[in-house]
């Protein structure tokens, strides 16, 4: 092991753009960032802050037009390095100079052949709105059992329910057979997220990507879902990107801390040092700390 | 070039699927599509010129009417006036077969006169049959039929009777319900197909059995009621598909068939003209200058030519090819200022756009019936011509069955268009005596009486003839109607179909010589 | 099992809710009828029907009571199926028996015309994809070709394709087609064809469809849960299939009022023996019991479409049950 | 909102201005059909003096187009009248009542909606005289469901909205609440939208029912419906008399849906 083990996932320069009805908007202004195996990155930012854009952004998963039209992201495998997105010159255009367009179609090529084959496999997402993420017209099992089929596809009917069962219980969802057998609509906000977490974690992926996991839920089922990650990352070592804008979650997940403001990167940080307070801090997270009471430290002008 | 390519386009697309599916026998049928559906197939019933179309081909009849307008042999294959004119005798083809294989006899004849007189068949033409007293079979295949008094040229009368199977009915009191009206059973030289009676169509096949076989193999009507899809089908018409004719072309659409190299037009004389009805109740109609200044306002020249393309300018009640033609009744020409005059004279004063005279006003109803395509135009014309003397006019448009009540039975208009057609008989005597039963108008004119009543009574067809012609120039003159016209009406036939002819009045009569090429 | 339970008791639920409107709905063509000017019989029989025709008539649709008792009187006769005798159509012939084969005919061209429509829809929703500023000016000229109303369109294309083929396969030298020209009178399947391309492209329906599958492809497609499977590496297809079922049951059944009221007008052009040319025809001559039993018909068939919705709705959708039940 | 979108705007507000006017102006145009009637120009191509020719009877085609707005322009308007100002108010008190007035309004709106329209209007002219203002109350009357559907479901969504419930928190009357502030602000663009599709729908089978069934406006009336009629009985090679009227259909429905559907989706984004 070398004392400074090359980053799974790299991010740089990364930027993303959208049409609207009052003309392009850049989104996402050059954003760099890099997750370390096993590691929780923490990203902190308001909404409309871009967050969410560049985590998705890793997914291949930015929605509308054009999107991702410039940057690059590598990640690395076992050793193995394959550059995600290297050769945007190829479906843009005229990158970084006059108005820039997307070839939908080469995009979405590239899309197939780069990403769907990590989907699942390495990284996968736990979004907000858990009921939402959810296929109302399949119950909660039949999607889970999705999951745990592409896990290990040699498993027989029997030992894909008592996966997804044994799932069910490892979320902490009480009675796992009437969860499997309910639909998304007639179970809590809480026990959705609870089994989309579950339905993320059975495809056991390298990294997990979790939007704002927490949001729209109560107070105290938030804590629940904020301790069961920590729980499930401390036993698998798993790498996560925690997205959030509530400063307390993120501190007690992440190792690694940034904050996005304007689609920019404003801070990067260690976790340790915005707990103790220690160094100087940009104003912007100098209030988002105040806001938590939480220690402020020094303000950077 | 770019032709070809095209085509090759259409058939790679598939537009073209199916053309070898298409058997040989099916270019045998002759098609031909109708204006209106016929509803009924029971000859009584038959009232519509589409069903007497396909009641032609069905039923027989004891005689028919030939190439040279003579009576010639149909059922019948000889007859006899009695010597005083009061009864015929016919002798009966033996052999022939109805569609169902029974036998045909003097029976299914005796059966038939009697059905159309039973109180109980309810149908237009019932008056038709009211000159027969009595009826006899006479063994198997001899027929007399006596009359009511002694009728002239007897055995036209019967031309238009179809003979209807004894054995296809439970009584002689036939209902318009009979399933018979959808089932047809005759003798002629076609027979309904198999479920050839459907909702818009119907189709039949050659009678094998028949007298005087035919040599298309099959005939199918469809009701078309757009005639710019008959057109249409006519004008396209293919090797495989499209209608054989079109029964009656609209005269616009004559130059387009006029030089073709594949559809012929072919004339079909009709012995009826078109005429425009006074109600005679209207006191202002019922004075004899107002009538004939209308006459003298009306372009009846230039109407026809727009409208109806070629035909005859009557004078009077008959056509120029009817027997009982006066030549020597002039054709009025159009006179604004007599028309004027004669309307000053008789004391109607202009009082702006409407001559008036007391209380009583130049301005009439004019009621129309919708099914006659050309009466809209015809109105329209019409209106503005009578306008230049003063005499205004209002139209109602009211449909077919409506029309018949509203002008025929309870006589509410002032002015109306239509057309009188006559089969066998140009019989007026209806129309314009006092008491006949088509004197819808209220005419009423004691001379033309008595001149009707006597050529009623004489037996003699030479002074009969002598005064239909009094009578043609007497209403010219008196103009209990404003006669029109008699059409030249044209069908537009195929030139795949050879041996064409058609007979006045009875379209299909020389159907079984009509041969069709492939 | 409960879920089982559950759509059975909403089947029932919407049957008994669809035969009270088809109560509802006679109810209201029968004070339809009763609404006729003057004496009522007079008024909607042609004219010189026989007296006894008359009385049957009378009898038939309890005219001769009092409103509400002849209404009794005509649904207890045609919940049998006893819509009387025709007129003048077919004199005597039960409304039933005319009606039937054309009425099957007539929901076969419809409905066959409205999945056509369904499947165009979609396969041009998908091709478009998301929208575009580019797609507008396409999407702009489909709008106006398929707002003609059905008889302009049908007209239009008769014309048309016969003038097509004389000009480019006949005097090109190719064999014409068996359907040509139009409208023919053949018992091949291209007049029903063309009556339903006609459909489709007349009277708006096409753009309507387009708008409706596209806007609700896209909502599947944008749903969270679709970008969670596909983050999750499953394969999103079925999922999205199965969640475009309900709205496209709902775009179908919502539309064939619509277009059972197209095929009246596409049939008489096209010389087709359906329904609809039956519904114009005895409506001209008068031939009021085939009008009202065809009323009735076409009331039945949208009422009986819309419930099936309902039940496929619920069985695809469990929230739908749920929401009933 | 697009540029093309912006340009079909325009374009359909053409189209629905100019049949507006002449639907306005058309009554005071002097026309006598019977002056109208010259032998001497039958089936003439258009010309400096008949810009869209002449027909059968020789008459001024453009003129005919002109007086035949009048023929459904006021039924049209009718009918849009009725559709939308019933439809909403039954769509309003549909989403917002409770209770047996909303059980009585749904199911009579649920009730019109099962009648097919169109074999409908003709059972009504089977049975009635028929005339284009029947024709059009009848398709005015069938289009409530239809609107009371949209409004009401905005009335529901809209009906739990902080605002609308702060202001009947404030005293307002819910009866203004709805009228005004739901009605009146909110649901305009609905309404535009489906006016401009009953007005289409009412031309549409007003000529429809003129060229199938004779039911619409008589001759020597001029309407679009009897002018296409003439498909029937003209030849092949003057098609200008029918065609003219045939365009004229298509490009008005087309018009005033895209006016309705442009003018709504414009109307909304302003709200929003």
């Amino acid at each position: 092991m070398t004392a400074t083990p090359e980053p799974m996932l790299q991010v740089s320069d990364l930027v993303i753009e959208f049409d609207t009805s009052a003309g392009r908007r850049r989104v996402v202004d050059g954003v760099s960032f890099s997750v370390q195996q096993g590691e929780v990155l923490g990203i902190l930012g308001e909404s409309g802050s871009g967050k969410t854009l560049s985590t998705l952004a890793v997914l291949g998963l930015v929605p509308g037009r054009p999107g991702v039209v410039g940057g690059r992201i590598d990640l690395v495998l076992d050793d193995r390095r394959e550059a995600l997105l290297a050769d945007l010159p190829t479906v843009v255009s005229t990158p970084n100079r006059g108005p820039v367009r997307k070839d939908d179609r080469r995009w979405n090529r590239l899309v197939q052949r780069r990403w769907r084959p990590l989907w699942g496999r390495v990284m996968t997402a736990v979004f907000q709105n858990p009921r939402q993420s959810l296929d109302p017209l399949m119950t909660i099992g039949a999607q889970l059992d999705e999951s745990v089929r592409l896990a290990e596809p040699t498993l027989g009917r029997l030992e894909v329910r008592g996966r997804s069962l044994d799932w069910l219980a490892r979320v902490k969802l009480h009675e796992p057979a009437r969860v499997h057998a309910s639909y998304a609509h007639e179970l809590s906000g809480g026990m959705c997220q609870r089994a989309m977490i579950a339905i993320a974690l059975a495809r056991q992926p390298r990294l997990l990507i979790a939007d704002e996991p927490t949001t729209g839920l109560d107070t105290t089922v938030r804590q629940e879902i904020v301790e069961l990650f920590q729980e499930l990352l401390a036993a698998e070592r798993r790498a996560m990107m925690y997205i959030s804008h509530d400063i307390r979650e993120v501190l007690f997940l992440a190792r690694e801390i940034i904050v996005m403001r304007h689609g920019r990167i404003v801070e990067v940080v260690a976790a340790e040092d915005l707990k103790a307070g220690r160094g100087r801090r940009h104003p912007y997270t100098a209030t988002l700390l105040a806001a938590a009471d939480l220690p402020v430290g020094e303000v950077a002008s | 070039m770019f032709h070809r390519t095209l085509g090759r386009l259409a058939i790679a697309l598939g537009l073209f699927v199916g053309s070898a599916a298409t058997d040989a026998g099916a270019q045998q049928t002759f098609h031909y599509p109708e204006d209106t559906r016929p509803a009924s197939l029971l000859p009584f019933f038959a009232e519509d010129m589409s069903a007497v179309r396909m009641v032609e081909l069905i039923f027989d009849s004891l005689v028919f009417q030939n190439k040279r307008g003579d009576v010639d042999k149909g059922l019948a294959t000889s007859w006899k006036v009695d010597d005083d004119q009061g009864g015929i005798r016919f002798v009966l083809r033996e052999g022939v077969k109805w569609h169902d294989g029974e036998p045909f006899t003097a029976e299914d004849v005796v059966f038939t006169i009697r059905a159309a007189q039973d109180p109980k068949t309810i149908f237009n033409a019932k008056s038709k049959f009211n000159f027969i007293r009595d009826v006899t079979a006479e063994g198997q295949y001899g027929v007399h039929v006596a009359f009511e008094r002694p009728i002239p040229e007897a055995e036209k009368r019967f031309i238009s009777l179809k003979i209807i199977p004894k054995h296809g009915f439970p009584s002689t009191a036939i209902s318009r319900k009979d399933k018979f009206a959808r089932e047809p059973i005759g003798t002629g030289p076609f027979r309904l197909k198999k479920g050839g009676f459907s909702l818009r169509s119907i189709a039949l096949e050659q009678n094998p059995d028949y007298w005087n076989q035919a040599k298309i193999g099959e005939v199918q009507m469809q009701h078309t009621p757009d005639k710019s899809a008959q057109i249409n089908l006519l004008q396209y018409s293919g090797v495989k598909a499209g209608v054989q004719a079109v029964i009656f072309l609209p005269p616009k659409n004559i130059a387009l068939f006029e030089n073709s190299d594949s559809v012929v037009l072919e004339p079909y004389h009709t012995v009826s003209w078109w005429y425009m009805a006074y109600s005679h109740e209207n006191k202002a109609l019922a004075e004899r200058p107002v009538r004939q200044a209308i006459g003298l306002a009306i372009d009846r020249e230039e109407l026809l030519e727009a409208h109806l393309g070629r035909g005859d300018i009557l004078t009077g009640p008959f056509t120029e090819s009817s027997p009982f033609y006066n030549f020597q009744v002039e054709k009025s020409a159009v006179d604004l200022d007599r028309a004027n005059q004669l309307l000053e004279d008789a004391g109607w004063k202009k009082k702006g756009d409407v001559r008036m005279k007391g209380k009583l006003k130049l301005d009439f109803e004019f009621v129309m019936d919708k099914e006659l395509a050309s009466n809209q135009a015809l109105f329209l014309g019409i209106q503005a011509q009578l306008k230049k003397i003063g005499v205004t006019t209002r139209p109602t448009y009211v449909d077919h069955a409506r029309y018949r009540d509203q002008v025929f039975t309870r006589r509410k208009f002032d002015l109306t268009l239509n057309i009188w057609s006559f089969e066998e008989v140009e019989d007026v005597y209806p129309l314009f005596h006092s008491k006949g039963p088509m004197n819808f108008i209220g005419y009423n004119n004691a001379d033309v009486d008595t001149l009707l009543d006597t050529a009623k009574a004489t037996k003699d067809y030479k002074k009969y003839k002598e005064m239909m012609k009094q009578l043609h120039a007497l209403l010219a003159q008196d103009l209990p109607y404003y006669f029109l016209w008699s059409l030249d009406i044209y069908s537009g036939i195929s030139k795949k179909v050879r041996n064409v002819y058609i007979q006045p009045f009875y379209y299909f009569t020389s159907f079984p010589e009509w041969e069709l090429s492939p | 099992m409960n879920r089982l339970l559950g759509l059975v008791l909403l089947a029932g639920r919407r049957l008994a809710g669809g035969l009270l409107l088809l109560v509802g709905a006679s109810f209201l063509i029968y004070f339809t009828i009763r609404s006729a000017p003057g004496d009522a019989i007079d008024a909607i029989t042609p004219m010189g029907t026989p007296p006894e025709v008359k009385e049957k008539l009378a009898a038939d649709f309890g005219l001769d009571q009092p409103p509400l008792a002849g209404y009794v009187t005509w649904l207890g006769r045609s919940a049998t199926g006893d819509f009387g005798e025709s007129l003048v159509f077919a004199p005597g012939e039960q409304v039933m028996t005319i009606a039937r084969p054309a009425f099957k005919l007539t929901l076969l061209v419809s409905g066959g015309a409205l999945l056509l429509c369904l499947f165009l829809a979609t396969a041009l929703a998908v091709v478009l994809g998301e929208p575009s500023p580019r797609q507008q000016l396409l999407t702009g000229a489909l709008y106006f070709v398929t707002a003609a109303p059905a008889f302009v369109a049908a007209i239009f294309f008769s014309q048309g394709m016969n003038a097509f083929v004389r000009r480019f396969v006949e005097d090109a030298g190719y064999d014409t087609p068996p359907w040509y020209p139009i409208p023919i009178y053949s018992e091949s399947v291209m007049p029903y064809f063309f009556a339903g391309i006609v459909l489709v492209a007349g009277d708006g329906l096409f753009m309507d469809m387009l708008n409706t599958v596209r806007a609700e492809i896209l909502a599947v497609r944008n749903a969270q849960f679709i970008a969670a499977i596909r983050a999750k590496g499953a394969s999103t297809l079925p999922h999205t299939f199965r969640n475009l079922v309900v709205p496209f049951v709902s775009a179908f059944a919502a539309r064939l009022p619509v277009v059972l009221g197209g095929v009246v007008i596409v049939e008489y052009v096209f010389t087709l023996d359906g329904a609809g040319y039956l519904l114009l025809e005895a409506s001209k001559q008068r031939d009021f019991p085939v009008v009202v039993g065809l009323s009735v018909l076409f009331t039945l068939a949208i009422i009986v479409m819309n419930l099936l919705a309902d039940v496929v709705r619920a069985a695809v959708d469990p929230r739908e049950v749920a929401r009933n039940g | 909102m697009g540029r093309f979108s912006r340009i079909g705007l325009w374009l359909s507000g053409a189209i629905v201005l100019v049949v507006v006017l002449l639907g306005v102006v058309a009554p005071f145009i002097p026309y006598e059909p019977a002056d109208a009637v010259s032998y001497d120009r039958v089936l003439e191509v258009p010309s400096v003096s008949h810009v869209l020719g002449t027909d059968e009877q020789g008459r001024d085609i453009a003129m005919r187009l002109v007086k035949g707005t009048e023929a459904f322009f006021l039924p049209g308007l009718m009918a849009a009248g009725i559709a939308v100002l019933v439809g909403a108010l039954a769509g309003a008190v549909a989403g917002y009542a409770t209770g047996p007035v909303r059980a009585v309004i749904v199911g009579a709106l649920q009730l019109l909606d099962t009648l097919p329209r169109l074999v409908f209007i003709i059972l009504v002219c089977t049975i009635r005289n028929p005339s284009v203002t029947l024709i059009a109350f009848v398709a005015g009357v069938l289009f409530i469901p239809t609107v009371a559907a949209v409004i009401r479901r905005k009335v529901e969504a809209l009906g739990s909205e902080d605002y609308i419930l702060a202001h009947i928190a404030h005293g307002f009357h819910s009866v203004w609440v709805i009228l005004y502030h739901i009605l009146w602000l909110q649901c305009w663009p609905i309404m535009v939208r489906q006016a401009a599709y009953v007005f289409g729908y009412v031309l549409f089978v007003e000529t429809g029912l003129s060229y199938l069934g004779d039911y619409g406006v008589q001759e020597p009336d001029p309407s679009w419906g009897n002018m296409v009629a003439q498909v029937r009985s003209l030849p092949p090679d003057a098609p200008w008399p029918w065609l003219v009227p045939a365009a004229a259909i298509v490009l008005t429905i087309s018009g005033f849906l895209a006016f309705g559907n442009l003018a709504a989706r414009r109307g909304e984004e302003a709200i929003r």
